[in-house]
């Protein structure tokens, strides 16, 4: 294939790549004057379910609306969307072929400034996640936060190459990650075999089953923000195939 | 009463009969070649006697049928009337013979189990378009006649073979699902409804007419595939490459007799002969099948393949029954009901014929076989006899049902049709009566296979002879014996009275 | 007493849980048959309570409506249970057996992780067809679409996961799009709940939109004709058991979540040109996937594309129950035939593509690639296969002794009484083209083998998974009416009340 | 008024970075224009009052996703070399 | 990106003008309807940087400005709901339900690529030399 061939070929794909980009703006346009218009003409006025939420708040057993919601109204969305962290994880197992975290990449050299760092963030870091958890009851707080927190600071450690949860075992960290699942799944099971709607809190201990599940919830979910960082697969095998043939398999 | 209501049982045991054999068989042995052999051998004599016991009942009076409704608005029915009766009787007969046949002809070759399962499914499915008590079961077993048939088609795994089996399944598929379109239109008009003598759709519906039109010409469409009307035929010939037994059974007696059963189905148990005559539908169909039997003729007349010229042959014989059913009247009616046995059986006598020959001598060109008759002469006899009847010489079956559909389409005053019944006739002399010449005096012809099996007489394997011998004989004897109370033509005009007196 | 619509969703997830806790080998096959198990007796409790009692809500956590979230099940969403039970426990048999030691096909990091992604996709699956809460339903796609991928790139083979990665894109697109349809309902009606929203009448500029976003996510999720690209490689990649659960189970979900919106939500039938709209995507995608499967020379992509195919069928319902804009319903007398035809395709297709796919898995283990070409004198060597991978064609095909002439039947009827008589042309020259594919690929088990190559022995349990299926797909044709009756109870396609 | 002066141009601001983000031509600066959209959405929440989710964005947006991306595009670079920044994009 | 802001700003100032002289049902420029128009257009503008865009790891921040564009939706609703006890608490649940969400699959999205980047050495699954 002569050079002419080959920036022929280039000029003709940016052409047509010019052309995608000026119908995909169009299209993007038009949708956003479609928003736009469908939003001005939105109901004025309060609507949503502010009231009814404030008004049972007392049976929920937590003060904080925003809690109330996540863990007592709605607490089956939050449920499968701590399944959904759950499944992240496990599609990363999966593309790293096994649980075990031995062969992570080794942890870039160690230079002092960044320990000495870590050395400092990281009892202040658990320390706001543990009184995040505790605030989620009667503040904005709660378990998102706080696990978010504590996975900031599993990060923090891997980044400065001090041995954080790789040195645990396969069990281990299998257990880590499912037990926020687990906290609901047996919230779940006990409620129905209680006889109650399931995920149903009985008012009176409602509080303390909350905070219960919500501590289970911010452990798996910061072990599951820094399994997400450590095991992200990076270059450790030279790339097997070319890039044109697995599109052109791909293709057939 | 017996325990179980035999009248609901009996039917549905028909077609148990060959379907669990076919199911059976495909899993037996390779090996098993006798067991198998037995195995259908004994299946085909029981289907005999359940049909024969069957028609001892309805002549008797009682009536047999077996219903169960099927949520989408319709019935799964099997019911044996007078018109199924002929078709049930016609197909459990060829198909004893014809595993007799293929037994014989088949020995050695392999992929045997599949072979004789989907023969006997085919026969279940032909046996079931039969005794189908209303259109949508019709249907039913329409389409599973074309998938018991594609691998018969394929049977020998060639190239060639297989592109045989795509032509065969993009005609008959397409001509299914046009019916199909045909069937639920009719459907949405009508309500549910079962094939009653002297028709239903008058009655229901007379405000648009033009959608019955368009009906019965889709419905025609669908059909004609399988009845290999002129535009539609192109799959029979090219079909002709599966093996003789199943040329034999199917393409002359089996598929091609679904369609035309199929025809007369809608035209005298939907539409009603007096209402498709006010439609004003019949004129173009007599048409269509006029030139299918003049076009089917002339094509025949050029092919030097054996089996070739009698598929083309069998397309033309075949739109004698859709032209005799096409003109109302109750002579031309009964012609056309007895052509349907009649040309089945002396086709298969053909067929046998041919398959004989291209096994033992390993002839398929017609102008390899001068002087055959004195190599083998019984099998020459039977084939001159089908010849014949094809032509319709006067002691022949063939005579009977041509003399009925020239009768009853001069009562009915519609002349035209001898016509193109006697130029059919002269056509089916010029491609027959040559090789009956040649075989009988030609002059012998230094045969390639004669080095190694000698001077003399080399007739086919006995097991190819009997059933041969056989339909050869029932040519002429339902010619000579028309009369008779149990002969096919006394069936038939029994049928024929049904359908016009109910009008 | 046991509520088994709790039990159907949370009987998978206990299975997976255990699978991902216990991943050894010897607790891998009790955990599988016992959460197949489990699942099943719950789907069966769940459909004799339906049956027996009519349709069922419950309140989770204890709040009532605009507040919790509302899990209810009707015929409708009784009957897809129904499906992905079946079909699912018949493609966990195939998987016990492709996921165990005996096959040399997989990974043991593959045969740990198949059973609790398979399990939480199960009961997920589950969980979309029983909310009745818009914001739940996209948390529920959100889990199918991760599990779904992740199943995909468990092959670990380079296509793989670039299908799994156009997939995943195409996938997460199409949640967002429907998550700001659910914003702006949220916005207009104060409410999450399916029935809330549905009671208060709305027709304005932004329940046009939000409809427009939830249809185009939905249908991308779906992979309608336009937005198909991602569904061959993904489907035809990935491995057997896995392409069977994506075509015949996942894709379903998304069609079952715009069909209740366009039932409940948004009064669909009021919406006559959107319906004629999908209606022609329909066919376009009938016709253009059944003309790329004819063009594929591998099973698996010719499979795939047939999926794509098939989907059309689905999108035909929405022309035949709009309303036409002069109010009267298209097709009046016949809007049963077209929701049962709908949901009875579903069904069939379900059965007969997984059965397609499972046998694909036999050719590719027997004969080391599904190339079509080396499949040659297939129906000696694989009788049982050949058979099973004929009568899911014939249930594709719409012939006679199957599911899929019922569903044909149906549609082809409510077709031709709504008048829309073209929708009858497309289903002509749809079947026709599905035949030439199928055919195109029987063709190749029919022509003798030229050469006797070496073959891996097929061992009888998989084959038999994939016969049960086809034989399903075709017996599900016979028996009609109870299958019916179950559709209709609780008035899942509620146009009949309109005046 | 003022409130709302400060409302729309925080709109403006999150409009123009989400149109950089998307149209730079070097990938690290968009990676890094992403984290600053990321931390611009937290002070969006807390003017909508949702002080929780300004937090949780806050962590997730700027923390976990930027260190994500950061890694990723350092890696990309790792494995072609300084020679281009952001490697395979060099044009828009 | 200069006829982009100025076509923003003459947006907002339209609607804000045309609340002062408007008829009391056209919406007045409050702070959340102003959140929800940007919403509306970081939504259009992550798709076009989806759709433009073949470089996975711009697919996948365009997917999370996408996100973005929804959840301000969704808290801008929350804030025009707003009671006396503060805004409604539900449209939060779902922003933090959605954003730990978008965390996950962005996460495996970026797994995906890295190791389709690993094996086949290219960020892309198209061919496409430029930043196409």
């Amino acid at each position: 294939m002569t050079r002419h061939d080959a920036t022929l070929r280039r000029r003709r794909r940016r052409a047509l790549l010019r052309v995608r980009i000026v119908v995909a703006g169009a299209g993007a346009l038009a949708l956003a004057l479609l928003l736009v218009a469908a939003v001005l003409e939105l109901p004025e006025g309060p609507l949503g379910l502010a009231e009814e939420a404030a008004a049972q708040l007392a049976h929920t057993g937590v003060d904080h609306a925003v809690t109330a919601v996540l863990l007592n109204y709605r607490s089956y969305d939050t449920w499968l969307e701590v399944g959904v962290l759950l499944l992240a994880v496990m599609a990363i197992f999966a593309l790293r072929g096994g649980a075990h975290l031995e062969n992570v990449r080794p942890a870039p050299r160690r230079d002092p400034l960044l320990t000495w760092l870590t050395r400092l963030l990281i009892p202040m870091l658990t320390l706001t996640a543990g009184y995040l958890l505790w605030l989620g009851k009667f503040a904005p707080g709660g378990a998102f936060q706080a696990g978010v927190v504590l996975g900031a600071a599993g990060a923090m450690l891997r980044l400065s190459g001090t041995p954080s949860l790789d040195r645990i075992g396969d069990v281990a960290i299998r257990i880590l990650l499912a037990v926020g699942f687990l906290a609901f799944l047996v919230a779940a099971v006990a409620t129905r075999l209680a006889g109650l709607d399931m995920l149903e809190l009985p008012p009176g201990r409602a509080g303390d089953i909350i905070l219960m599940v919500e501590t289970l919830a911010t452990i798996s979910i910061a072990t599951t923000c820094a399994v997400l960082v450590m095991a992200m697969p990076g270059a450790e095998s030279p790339p097997a195939i070319a890039a044109k043939d697995v599109r052109k398999e791909a293709r057939t | 009463m017996p325990a179980i209501d035999y009248t609901f049982w009996i039917l549905p045991a028909i077609l148990a009969t060959s379907f669990i054999t076919g199911v059976a068989t495909f899993f037996l042995k390779e090996t098993h070649a006798n067991l198998r052999a037995w195995m259908n051998m004994l299946a085909a004599a029981v289907k005999v006697a359940l049909v024969v016991a069957v028609m001892e009942g309805f002549f008797s009076g009682e009536s047999f049928e077996m219903r169960f409704s099927i949520a989408l608005g319709f019935d799964f029915l099997l019911r044996i009337d007078a018109l199924s009766l002929l078709l049930t009787a016609l197909s459990t007969a060829l198909w004893f013979l014809t595993t007799l046949y293929a037994v014989g002809y088949m020995k050695g070759s392999e992929n045997l189990n599949r072979f004789f399962g989907f023969f006997s499914l085919c026969v279940t499915a032909s046996v079931g378009v039969a005794i189908a008590g209303n259109l949508i079961t019709f249907f039913i077993f329409y389409e599973f006649l074309t998938l018991a048939t594609y691998p018969l088609v394929v049977h020998k795994g060639t190239e060639r073979a297989v592109a045989a089996g795509r032509t065969y399944i993009w005609y008959t598929l397409t001509g299914g699902s046009v019916l199909f379109i045909g069937i639920v239109w009719l459907y949405v008009l009508t309500g549910p409804v079962d094939f009653t003598p002297g028709g239903v759709v008058a009655g229901l519906v007379d405000d648009h007419p033009i959608e019955l039109i368009a009906i019965f010409a889709i419905m025609m469409l669908g059909l004609g595939v399988k009845a290999s009307l002129v535009p539609l035929h192109g799959w029979l010939p090219v079909a002709m490459i599966a093996p003789a037994p199943v040329s034999a059974l199917l393409h002359a007696v089996a598929v091609v007799k679904a369609g035309a059963f199929g025809i007369v189905r809608v035209i005298y148990d939907v539409y009603g002969i007096a209402f498709s005559a006010t439609l004003g539908v019949l004129t173009p169909l007599a048409v269509v099948a006029a030139i299918t039997i003049i076009y089917g003729s002339l094509r025949a007349l050029g092919q030097d393949e054996l089996k070739k010229r009698l598929a083309y042959s069998t397309v033309s014989q075949l739109s004698y029954i859709t032209l005799g059913a096409t003109i109302p009247g109750l002579m031309s009616t009964t012609g056309s009901l007895v052509h349907l046995i009649h040309q089945g059986v002396m086709k298969i006598t053909l067929f046998f014929c041919a398959g004989a020959i291209q096994i033992t001598m390993g002839m398929t060109r017609v102008s390899e076989m001068s002087g055959l008759a004195r190599r083998m002469p019984v099998t020459c006899a039977c084939f001159t006899i089908g010849a014949f009847g094809m032509i319709g010489a006067p002691p022949t079956a063939g005579f009977i049902s041509k003399w009925h559909i020239g009768v009853g389409s001069a009562q009915a005053g519609q002349e035209w049709v001898i016509l193109v019944l006697l130029i059919s006739s002269a056509l089916n002399a010029a491609y027959f009566l040559p090789i009956v010449r040649s075989m009988w005096f030609g002059e012998e012809r230094r045969f390639a296979l004669e080095a190694s099996t000698g001077a003399g007489r080399r007739e086919a394997h006995e097991s190819l002879l009997v059933p041969m011998i056989v339909t050869a004989l029932c040519s002429i004897l339902f010619g000579l014996l028309a009369s008779w109370s149990l002969s096919p033509l006394n069936m038939a005009r029994i049928i024929a009275e049904t359908l016009y007196i109910t009008e | 007493m046991i509520e088994p619509m709790a039990w159907c969703i949370l009987a998978p997830f206990i299975g997976a849980s255990l699978a991902f806790l216990l991943p050894g080998r010897v607790w891998r096959r009790p955990i599988a048959i016992g959460a197949i198990g489990a699942t099943l007796a719950s789907v069966w409790m769940l459909t004799s309570q339906v049956w027996n009692s009519g349709a069922q809500r419950m309140d989770l956590s204890g709040w009532p409506a605009p507040l919790g979230i509302g899990l209810a099940a009707d015929g409708f969403s009784v009957f897809m249970i129904v499906m992905t039970g079946v079909v699912g426990s018949l493609i966990g048999a195939y998987a016990l057996w492709h996921y165990s030691d005996l096959s040399d096909a997989t990974e043991p990091a593959e045969r740990r992780l198949f059973w609790p992604l398979w399990l939480i996709l199960w009961g997920s699956l589950n969980a979309i067809y029983l909310s009745s809460d818009i914001f739940n339903i996209y948390v529920a796609l959100e889990v199918i679409t991760l599990a779904a991928v992740a199943l995909i790139t468990l092959s670990g083979k380079a296509e793989a996961l670039v299908a799994a990665m156009r997939y995943l894109l195409a996938a997460f697109l199409g949640s967002l799009s429907y998550l700001m349809g659910v914003a702006l309902l949220y916005a207009t009606h104060g409410a999450l709940d399916l029935v809330i929203i549905a009671d208060q009448e709305r027709a304005g500029l932004p329940e046009v939109g939000a409809f427009a976003l939830m249809a185009t996510g939905l249908a991308l999720k779906t992979a309608l004709f336009p937005m198909h690209f991602w569904l061959p490689p993904a489907h035809s990649k990935a491995a057997a058991p896995v392409s069977a659960i994506l075509s015949a189970l996942v894709v379903k979900a998304s069609f079952y979540v715009l069909l209740r919106l366009w039932f409940g939500v948004f009064d669909g039938p009021a919406m006559y040109a959107v319906g004629i709209l999908l209606g022609t995507l329909g066919s376009a995608a009938i016709i253009w996937g059944a003309f790329q499967a004819l063009r594929q020379m591998s099973l698996k992509l010719l499979i795939a594309h047939s999926t794509v195919a098939q989907i059309g069928y689905l999108f035909l319902i929405f022309p035949l129950t709009a309303r036409r804009p002069s109010g009267e319903l298209a097709a009046a007398g016949w809007i049963t035939e077209a929701c049962t035809g709908v949901s009875y395709h579903a069904l069939s297709h379900a059965l007969a593509k997984a059965a397609m796919f499972l046998g694909a898995g036999v050719v590719l283990h027997v004969y080391g690639s599904d190339l079509l070409t080396n499949m040659r004198g297939m129906s000696r060597r694989l009788p049982i296969t050949t058979f099973a991978l004929a009568i899911a064609g014939v249930s594709l095909m719409g012939l006679p002794p199957s599911g899929g002439f019922a569903a044909k039947w149906l549609i082809v009827t409510a077709a031709l009484g709504a008048g829309q008589w073209w929708w009858v042309l497309v289903i002509l020259i749809g079947g026709l083209l599905t035949a030439g594919y199928i055919f195109l690929m029987l063709r190749w088990a029919f022509i003798s083998e030229d050469a006797p190559i070496q073959l891996r022995p097929a061992n009888m349990p998989i084959q038999l998974a994939a016969l049960a299926l086809a034989l399903l797909s075709v017996l599900v044709g016979f028996r009609l009416e109870e299958p019916f009756q179950l559709l209709v109870i609780g008035d899942p396609f509620p146009i009949f009340d309109l005046p | 008024m003022t409130a709302l002066l400060f409302d729309v141009l925080l709109a403006l601001m999150l409009t123009v970075l989400a149109w950089r983000v998307v149209t730079t031509r070097e990938l690290l600066q968009s990676v890094v224009l992403f984290i600053a959209y990321g931390l611009l959405m937290a002070i969006a929440w807390t003017r909508l009052d949702a002080p929780d989710i300004a937090l949780a964005e806050a962590a997730i947006g700027a923390g976990l996703m930027g260190v994500l991306l950061l890694d990723t595009a350092g890696e990309l670079r790792r494995r072609h070399g300084w020679r281009s920044e952001g490697g395979d994009d060099d044009t828009a | 990106m200069t006829l982009l802001s100025c076509g923003y700003m003459s947006v907002c100032f339209g609607v804000a003008s045309a609340a002062g002289a408007a008829t009391p049902e056209t919406p007045v420029l409050t702070s959340h309807l102003v959140y929800m128009l940007t919403a509306c257009l970081l939504f259009c503008i992550g798709l076009f940087g989806l759709i433009t865009r073949g470089h996975l790891m711009r697919n996948v921040m365009s997917l999370n400005v996408m996100g973005g564009g929804v959840f301000l939706f969704l808290v801008a609703v929350a804030r025009r709901d707003a009671g006396e006890s503060g805004p409604d608490p539900v449209p939060h649940a779902m922003t933090l339900t959605g954003i730990v969400v978008a965390l996950a699959a962005s996460a495996f999205a970026l797994a995906l690529a890295r190791r389709i980047h690993s094996i086949t050495g290219e960020m892309r699954l198209e061919p496409g030399d430029d930043n196409s």
